[in-house]
């Protein structure tokens, strides 16, 4: 067990032990939803996927959390919610150190959207799926019928409410296990990659919800992505190279230093590389957020030659 | 002609009660040799198509010709042995096209069914890997101990390694980050150019295809909607919302260019150093 | 490791589920060798069922699993014959109350292989002769039907059991041998 | 494949039927079974034809869904009817039909046809069952009827989620081994193009996966369903929940009337009238 950095109110470990020992004890107010110290995981006897990580993440952030493929994302948000056995290092949720006994109070607060569609599927039924995890909140039919109504028409999903998972396309399957989850409610929202077979339009609606539940301050939502206006979109970017935490900034800040984006594997917006392709050509221009802007940019000093 | 559909229907559960039409009147002509995009919104029918290509779904009615098959709705297909050795198919789940317990097993499964030796198909497994960028050590891994990116690198080098006519690949790039997925457009293109494949690619990303693509095809609830070259797609670019499509940034970008400066007709520059090279001439030629 | 064998948790609950899916959904596959009776892999998966969880699931699964296969394919349930599957996967299961038997982390011996032999035949003639009496008993079925029935397939789920059903358990041993990291959901 | 799965595929028509309380549907399924098996007369047979159709008319179903259901039987029934037919041997009894030295006797030929009647009425009704009534409340029915088994310390809650679990995986475990198929045959090596050697090869490079597979979808689930924060005999909220209204006593109450009929006609000598 690596060396723990305390920064309770207390500033003592006996905050810790208590909260260990009594998971009831209300975690302070102050402390980070999630918080991990010297963290490290690895299948087997294999090199660590995971190599001595430490981040928190405050109540209310949007993080995005990039790297190549195989760097150990689904890795480490896995870690978060136990869903592999523990390795070294310590994980805290909302104050909560992840034990065998916090498991089930922590899941409550996470909500996971799975790399994989197609086994998270648990009712025979879109609907019966999605109120899966709402009948485990115990919540009342009345609120029960909202939310699966309300969810089911934010992602489109309304028509298939009534069908088996086997006759659903790709996206479909997709965008009912975000409904499902979303419709829980969770504090904490983990995202691994759940809008890969998205087409572009359900992207861009699944990015508006998004930014509703950031903007609300309720929800804190970690995602993996390999999409550039998803990233962007966020207020955070971590990025993972070979199972160590290489950067922690912001989108913009990322977007521009070439050498992590070459070492995270991602690719800038089009505009960003537009914009960066035409400083080369000398014409210096900002960064614009749609045609018209680049547009306008453009023409002052097409008229100035 | 590589493929020729006509009039196709398909129906899950066809026959039965609970039939479900995802294909209706489809015709398509894709020639050999290019490179085709094929985009529409999710639950369009692009993955029914796409299994129409190597005979693994039968249309319900009309005719469907790829290479020198026919397929007819309604009657008992030929052999398909041939054809599927010729044609290539990358499915929507990688988790669901490898069933081997090793990744070796799985790349060699293939190449082994259309006549290699087995040393030939473990040579084309390791050159397949080596394409997609996957390190060798991964070969004796179980396929499901994989992160999802290299799940489904390994699901396109199972395909890659049968060395197929026509590769068919359905959204190979979701879960791929973007340097991979530059990279596997790059190596398409490259079959298609050097090797005179025909490569057909289903994506939701299409910002990413249309600088290489010079085919496209937009289906729209099972129907195909639109068939043509890119000039054509950005001429109807305005369309492409009622299919629900949006419209890709790289188009959105090119056609206020060419609004603005009178560029009607002309090629369309789709990447981003295509695009600003473009610009820069244009902005430096009212110099002169 | 193992687990014990009544705690009925999600994990086993939903091993269940999916066992008895699995029976459900390869139950009415088959080689039909005689009247309503058939070459059946799925008496395979009992066994697998039952060395690799034991005899609860074994017992519940094949139960569930075989009401299943009935409903989905006809629409009726021959009780007899669900307990029968029922008993069978009991019997194959007992192996897994064996010290040092455990497939899961490759821990087989070549006696565990004998004993699992007999309780799987034994398992598969006393479930057969029970399904038998059950069905004249209570279901009124002409019985000369169900003799040439039972000894049918008695012969097959035998034959099954031996060509399929053993080998795959060692093969998911053998399998678990080489593999280091299958245990990571404890 | 699918073709052939009859549960999970609710039709509906909205009827009088499908609002009738599961558990109410399931009561009155083991009374029919009862009805069923003591219905040994024409006249009593007679009966359970028209009220089976009655039933079948408020279900406002069309018929051929359920001869479609009853379908897979057929090879069955006609065994059964057969064997049935050539059992009885009836030295005294009248003879239908005589083909050379055989004779067909009455006795035989109405075991026969009562065998197969009394099987299409069961698959029938069980066809009614999953016709009008959804998976899910299906499964609260079967929860609702397994309460009593609390008594011997068996959860019905678990049972039924067991239950569940496998009917919601079955049309997906379906699914996958077609895939499965599909992945194998489009890198060539398609099950219906193989000799029938091959074919018993590839059932067994079939199952091997779609098992693998099963269990890891087993595990897969167990993720899914905690990190939606499920804990196993922790109290739940039901979304449909069901109540018992006077429409179900009546439906419940159809059955009964029918069963005492029968035990009333069985039980006085009106049937020997009837026998021939
Ligand atoms: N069950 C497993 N057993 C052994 N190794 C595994 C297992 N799962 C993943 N790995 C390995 O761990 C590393 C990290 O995997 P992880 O799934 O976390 O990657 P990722 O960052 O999510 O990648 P992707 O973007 O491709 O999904 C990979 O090299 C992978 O091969
Ligand atoms: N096995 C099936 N049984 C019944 N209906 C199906 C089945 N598979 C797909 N469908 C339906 O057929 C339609 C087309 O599905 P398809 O998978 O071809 O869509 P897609 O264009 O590939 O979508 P996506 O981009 O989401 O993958 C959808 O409406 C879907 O619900
Ligand atoms: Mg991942
Ligand atoms: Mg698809």
């Amino acid at each position: 067990m690596k060396q723990r950095d305390l920064k309770g109110p207390h500033g003592t470990t006996n905050v810790v032990e208590e909260t260990v020992r009594n998971p009831n004890v209300m975690p302070s107010p102050y402390s980070p939803t999630i918080e991990l110290v010297g963290v490290s995981y690895g299948y087997g006897k294999d090199l660590p996927v995971i190599d001595d990580i430490t981040l928190s993440i405050p109540q209310g952030q949007w993080v995005t959390l990039v790297g190549a493929n195989g760097c150990g994302k689904s890795t480490l948000v896995k870690l978060m919610n136990a869903l592999l056995p523990k390795g070294e290092g310590s994980i805290k949720v909302k104050g909560l150190e992840l034990q065998s006994d916090t498991i089930g109070k922590i899941r409550q607060t996470i909500g996971m959207v799975f790399q994989n569609p197609d086994n998270q599927f648990i009712g025979a039924t879109v609907e019966e799926d999605i109120v899966f995890g709402l009948e485990g909140q115990c919540l009342s039919i009345e609120v029960m019928e909202e939310r699966v109504k309300s969810y089911a028409a934010r992602l489109g999903i309304t028509d298939l409410l009534y069908k088996h998972p086997s006759e659903l396309s790709g996206g479909q399957k997709q965008r009912v296990a975000i409904a499902s989850i979303l419709s829980m409610e969770p504090e904490v929202v983990i995202f691994d990659e759940a809008s890969s077979m998205l087409d572009e339009k359900t992207r861009n609606e699944l990015l508006n919800i998004l930014s509703d539940m950031h903007k609300s301050g309720r929800y804190t939502i970690i995602s993996i992505t390999h999409d550039a206006q998803e990233i962007a979109a966020s207020e955070r970017v971590l990025v993972l190279h070979e199972g160590k935490l290489i950067a922690d900034r912001t989108p913009t800040e990322l977007f521009q230093d070439e050498k992590i984006l070459e070492m995270s594997h991602v690719i800038a917006p089009f505009a960003f590389q537009l914009t960066r392709e035409l400083h080369r050509y000398g014409l210096d221009i900002s960064i614009p957020n749609c045609e018209k802007e680049l547009m306008e940019a453009l023409w002052p000093l097409h008229l100035r030659k | 002609m590589a493929i020729t559909f006509e009039k196709v229907n398909y129906e899950y559960d066809a026959n039965s009660m609970w039939s479900q039409a995802a294909l209706q009147g489809v015709n398509l002509h894709l020639e050999s040799g290019i490179l085709a995009g094929i985009a529409g919104a999710t639950g369009s029918g692009k993955s029914t198509l796409l299994q129409m290509f190597n005979g693994i779904l039968k249309p319900t009615s009309g005719t469907v010709q790829v290479l020198d098959i026919t397929l007819r709705g309604g009657e008992k297909a030929p052999k398909l042995h041939q054809l599927r050795k010729r044609v290539g198919l990358v499915f929507q789940f990688p988790e669901q096209q490898l069933f081997e317990d090793t990744v070796e097993k799985d790349l060699c499964f293939g190449p082994i069914n259309f006549g290699c030796s087995v040393d030939e198909a473990k040579e084309r497994a390791r050159k397949a890997m080596e394409k997609m960028g996957l390190d060798e050590s991964l070969l004796s891994r179980n396929p499901f101990q994989l992160s999802g990116g290299q799940m489904r690198k390994v699901a396109i080098a199972s395909v890659l390694a049968m060395d197929p006519e026509i590769v068919v690949l359905d959204e190979p790039t979701a879960t791929l980050d973007p340097v991979s997925r530059a990279e596997l457009i790059q190596l398409l293109h490259r079959l298609c150019r050097e090797e005179g494949r025909t490569v057909i690619i289903v994506t939701h990303r299409m910002d990413e295809l249309l600088p290489f693509a010079n085919q496209w095809v937009i289906l729209h609830e099972g129907r195909t909607v639109f068939q043509g070259t890119v000039k054509a797609l950005i001429e109807q670019a305005d369309q492409m919302e009622s299919y629900g499509i949006v419209i890709p940034q790289s188009i959105r970008y090119w056609r206020a260019i060419s609004e603005k400066f009178g560029l009607s007709g002309e090629d369309p520059c789709l990447s981003a150093e295509a695009m600003s090279k473009r610009i820069a001439e244009l902005v430096s030629a009212e110099d002169v | 490791m193992k687990k014990s064998l009544f705690q009925l948790n999600t994990k086993t609950v939903v091993t269940i589920g999916i066992c008895a899916a699995l029976y459900g959904a390869t139950g009415s596959i088959g080689v039909p060798i005689g009247p309503d009776t058939s070459l059946r892999p799925a008496i395979a998966l009992l066994a697998i069922f039952g060395a690799l969880f034991g005899p609860i699931v074994g017992f519940t699964a094949g139960f569930i699993g075989h009401i299943l296969t009935d409903l989905l394919t006809s629409g009726m349930v021959w009780w007899g014959w669900a307990l029968g599957s029922a008993l069978t996967g009991a019997f194959m299961g007992i192996i897994y109350l064996y010290k040092g038997f455990d497939p899961s982390a490759g821990l087989v011996k070549s006696k565990h292989i004998g004993f699992f032999a007999v309780y799987g035949i034994v398992g598969i003639i006393f479930s057969l002769l029970f399904s038998w009496w059950f069905d004249i008993t209570f279901m009124g079925e002409p019985s000369d039907k169900l003799v040439i029935q039972v000894s049918l397939a008695s012969i097959s789920n035998i034959a099954v059991f031996a060509v399929l059903g053993i080998p795959a358990v060692l093969g998911y041993a053998k399998r678990n041998r080489k593999a280091s990291n299958l245990s990571v959901n404890e | 494949m699918s073709e052939k799965l009859l549960i999970g595929r609710t039709i509906d028509t909205g009827s009088w039927v499908h609002s009738i309380d599961p558990r109410a549907k399931m009561i009155a399924m083991m009374l029919y079974v009862v009805i069923i098996i003591l219905s040994n007369t024409w006249l009593e047979m007679a009966c359970v034809v028209v009220f089976s159709l009655a039933i079948i008319a408020l279900t406002r179903i069309h018929i051929k869904y359920f001869i479609r259901a009853a379908k897979p039987l057929w090879v069955l029934m006609l065994f059964i009817f057969i064997v049935q037919c050539i059992k009885v041997v009836d030295k005294n009894g009248a003879i239908l039909l005589s083909i050379g030295s055989w004779n067909l006797y009455v006795e035989g030929f109405k075991l026969g046809l009562f065998s197969v009647l009394r099987m299409v009425f069961l698959v029938s009704f069980t066809a009614i069952l999953t016709f009008t009534t959804t998976p899910g409340r299906l499964n609260q029915g079967l929860e609702g009827v397994l309460k009593p088994l609390k008594v011997i310390r068996v959860s019905p809650d678990r049972f039924t989620l067991m239950v569940s679990i496998a009917l919601r995986f079955i049309p997906s475990i379906l699914e996958e081994a077609q895939i499965i198929l599909k992945a194998q045959a489009s890198r060539g090596a398609d099950v219906r193009e193989l000799p029938w050697k091959e074919k018993g090869k590839m059932l067994v490079s079939l199952l091997v996966p779609v098992t693998v597979g099963a269990f890891r979808r087993a595990e897969d689930l167990v993720h899914s369903m905690e990190s939606r924060g499920f804990r196993m005999g922790e109290p739940r909220t039901k979304y449909h929940s069901l109540v018992w209204r006077s429409r179900d006593t009546i439906f419940i109450g159809f059955f009964i009337i029918m069963l005492i009929a029968m035990v009333w006609m069985s039980g006085y000598g009106t049937g020997e009238l009837w026998t021939l």
